[in-house]
């Protein structure tokens, strides 16, 4: 297979910076769950808030 | 019953492992079942083409249109958030608009190692959607700086949906002052449109697509929900402040 | 009638609740002094008032507009004196009241009236009217602010800490400045810590406290 | 509609009046211009053909980074004594107040632009080819500029970081302004052979529609 170096790092940089990304926004909302009582996570309810 | 702490819930576990079975079908499609791109002179016999180089635009050309396919969910989105003026508008665009950052980068990423060895450089100035590309990344760097610069999530969404409208109206100006400018494009002629499309190669980009936006709506779900959630501290927390500072009113009293 | 009426009012400074519910009710004609510990609510809650916040939570009526969906004619009839002078530093007085003066829509052919009035009624003289307000003392510039403030002719005035950087003349100029208003039907309110004055003028002190109102007292003004 | 009228006359006028005052624009920003004029002229080594050659995108480079100061201090008037709160309590239409600001920056820059000009003339010995084409296009570049910076100084005012927000915000949009502008001038300098009007109609109808998104942006910005 030609070009090999350039496959591997064009495919392993997106898989891995996407995966990284996709771990931290895992963690990320595990942790503010823990702090947002569950009823507020019902996520198609929308309370009407200006940005003011 | 203990509710599991986590932003996922059953819909967005089946698109998840729907993405990962469907990525792992990709890079076997597009590594080992596809044929590189070899062509030969008619009159020489001489080999050229892309060869396995081609192997990367099954990801780099869909997380290409997925990361303009982010960027019209978070101009819509923001559209949303100008007329009903509600959390789930603004949480809606500001994760289209991280996850198409993220992916607009890895797309000029992407596309440089790809251009390497096909065109011979690492970053082609004459380009139009390699600039037009470059200028929106850093449009949506912008676009992210602006809502990290505000304390409160809520005085951000504002300016910050007026600023992404602006970004991606502005869009096709770019794109166009870009094309007039050096009025040559090394994209579709020298590359795409002569590449012969096989059905096996057409099915493979469509898988590709196909599994970019899986990823991609993976993606801004999750982010969706943790922007909310977000929000749903920051009330929480003004909502505690408040009865803290009532609390120590009647204290006084 | 009532020129402000809030009910419940909370009002949030970038996350802060600088106010957490806030009731109270202003007749017009009413001079009613605003006093508290800092950061009690004092400036916010006379933001409020003036329509530049928007309310998080509550009811609220300025001037018989409402306070949400209402700010911008609530805006055009009410006078602020805040901290800052509000002045721009690189013009003269006479520069910065013109302006403030034709800005605000005055009639063209009561401009100069009012401005020569206000000046006047501000004691400032030929000399100290063409001076840079970067070159003013902390009084002159006060005396100033408030020379912007009266041209306009405010329905309700809100005032913060007006007292403040003035001499014992002056203080006594702004407490006639007062009256005098509310018999032209003026309705004021004015923030300070100043409880000697306090008790003189007002015809209510009202105590803010954590961001809401904690005692009503009558003034010594009936 | 009179009234309106009035009030931009009164708000541009003011902002000039300052600037004329504290003179920032002749002491701080023409200084500064000029500096990136004879920078550049050093990193490239004083070729003098390279000069000429580069001397329309050196010269829009040094109005953008030039109005991206102005645009700043115009944002510092009002902030500083928070003259601003005035204004808004004025009952003045915001939309004066966006147009306003937006004459008064384009006239600052506009007297740049000139003195810009006769530093390319005198420093890159660029030669002018067609006077009109290079006014136009000044012009209206100069007020597309304007707009939308003015629109982003709001915007970005208030934040501690305008500084730093206001640049990464706002030149990628003014890109289209840029190539128009700085294709133009090779024209009207005679350094390409293109239909330089061409390029100048692009850059009028990208001030149009700027100008127009701005006013729009300050509408939603400004309500309530």
């Amino acid at each position: 297979m030609t070009h090999l170096g350039y496959l591997i790092a064009g495919w392993g940089l997106s898989s891995l910076v996407i995966s990284i990304y996709a771990v931290r926004l895992l963690k990320r909302g595990a942790r503010l769950s823990a702090r947002v009582p569950a009823q507020n996570a019902r996520w198609m309810s929308s309370p009407k808030q200006d940005g003011g | 019953m203990t509710v599991p702490i986590t932003t996922a819930s059953k819909g967005s576990k089946i698109l998840g492992i729907t993405s990962i079975i469907g990525f792992a079908v990709l890079i076997l499609l597009a590594f080992f079942v596809t044929d590189p791109d070899i062509r030969f002179h008619p009159e020489t016999g001489e080999e050229f083409g892309q060869f396995d180089a081609v192997r990367l635009l099954y990801l780099h050309v869909p997380m290409a249109i997925v990361t303009y396919l982010a960027f019209v969910i978070c101009a819509i989105a923001s559209a949303g958030y100008l007329i009903k003026r509600t959390f789930w508008w603004d949480s809606m665009a500001h994760a289209a608009g991280e996850v198409g950052t993220l992916t607009c980068a890895l797309v000029l990423i992407t596309g440089s190692i790809w251009g390497r060895p096909v065109w011979n450089t690492w970053w082609e100035w004459g380009d139009v959607r390699l600039m037009s590309t470059l200028i929106l990344f850093l449009l949506f760097l912008g676009y992210l700086a602006l809502r990290g610069a505000f304390v409160s999530p809520q005085r951000a969404a504002r300016p910050a949906a007026i600023v992404a409208l602006i970004a991606v109206l502005d869009i096709p100006l770019i794109n166009r002052s870009v094309e007039w400018w050096e009025n040559r494009t090394l994209h579709q002629k020298s590359t795409l449109s002569e590449l012969k499309i096989e059905d096996l190669t057409l099915f493979t980009l469509m898988l590709g697509i196909l599994v970019s936006v899986l990823v991609m709506s993976w993606l801004i779900l999750h982010r969706f929900r943790v922007a909310w959630l977000e929000h749903m501290e920051f009330e929480q927390g003004v909502k505690s402040a408040i009865e803290e500072r009532r609390h120590i009113d009647n204290k006084e009293q | 009638m009532s020129v402000v009426k809030l009910e419940g009012l909370v009002a949030l400074l970038e996350g802060f609740p600088a106010l957490t519910g806030v009731d109270l009710t202003v007749n017009a004609g009413e001079i009613v002094f605003v006093k508290g510990p800092n950061g009690a609510g004092k400036t916010t809650l006379l933001h409020l008032c003036a329509g530049l916040i928007q309310p998080k939570e509550g009811k609220g009526q300025i001037l018989g507009h409402d306070l949400s969906s209402e700010r911008t004619p609530i805006r055009k009839r009410v006078g602020l004196l805040s901290h800052s002078s509000g002045l721009y530093r690189d013009l003269t007085v006479l520069e910065n009241i013109t302006f403030w003066t034709q800005i605000a829509g005055v009639e063209k052919s009561e401009i100069d009236n009012r401005i020569s009035w206000a000046l006047e009624r501000m004691e400032l003289d030929n000399k100290l009217q063409n001076q840079k307000v970067r070159s003013l003392s902390v009084g002159q510039k006060r005396r100033a602010s408030l020379a912007v403030f009266i041209v306009r002719r405010p329905d309700l005035w809100l005032m913060d800490e007006p007292h403040a950087g003035l001499d014992q003349e002056g203080r006594q100029a702004v407490d006639d400045l007062i009256e005098e208003s509310v018999k032209a039907g003026a309705t004021v309110i004015v923030a300070s810590h100043d409880l000697e004055r306090v008790l003189n003028l007002a015809t209510r002190v009202v105590t803010l406290s954590g961001g809401a109102v904690v005692g009503v007292d009558h003034g010594g003004n009936k | 509609m009179k009234r309106l009228f009035a009030d931009i006359g009164l708000i541009t006028s003011k902002d000039l009046k300052i600037e004329l005052r504290s003179r920032v624009l002749t002491n701080q920003v023409a200084p500064f211009a000029l500096m990136i004029l004879v920078l550049f002229g050093i990193a490239l080594d004083a070729d003098q053909q390279s000069l000429r050659n580069f001397a329309s995108g050196l010269f829009w480079i040094s109005v953008l980074l030039c109005a991206l100061m102005a645009i700043s201090r115009s944002m510092t008037i009002e902030r500083d004594d928070e003259a601003l709160v005035g204004l808004n309590l004025s009952g003045v239409d915001p939309i004066a107040i966006f147009l306003g600001k937006t004459c008064a920056i384009a006239i600052q820059l506009l007297v740049l632009e000139i003195f810009l000009g006769v530093g390319i003339i005198l420093l890159y010995r660029s030669e002018v080819e067609d006077l009109w084409l290079l006014v136009a296009t000044g012009l209206f570049a100069c007020i597309a500029v304007s707009a939308l910076g003015t629109i982003f100084g709001f915007l970005a005012s208030g934040l501690g970081v305008r500084e730093t927000l206001l640049p990464i915000l706002l030149l990628p949009l003014l890109l289209p302004v840029l190539i128009g502008a700085t294709r133009a001038f090779d024209d009207a300098l005679g350094v390409a052979a293109i239909n330089g009007w061409n390029w100048f109609a692009f850059v009028a109808g990208l001030t149009v529609l700027l100008t127009g998104v701005g006013a729009g942006a300050n509408y939603l910005l400004a309500e309530n």
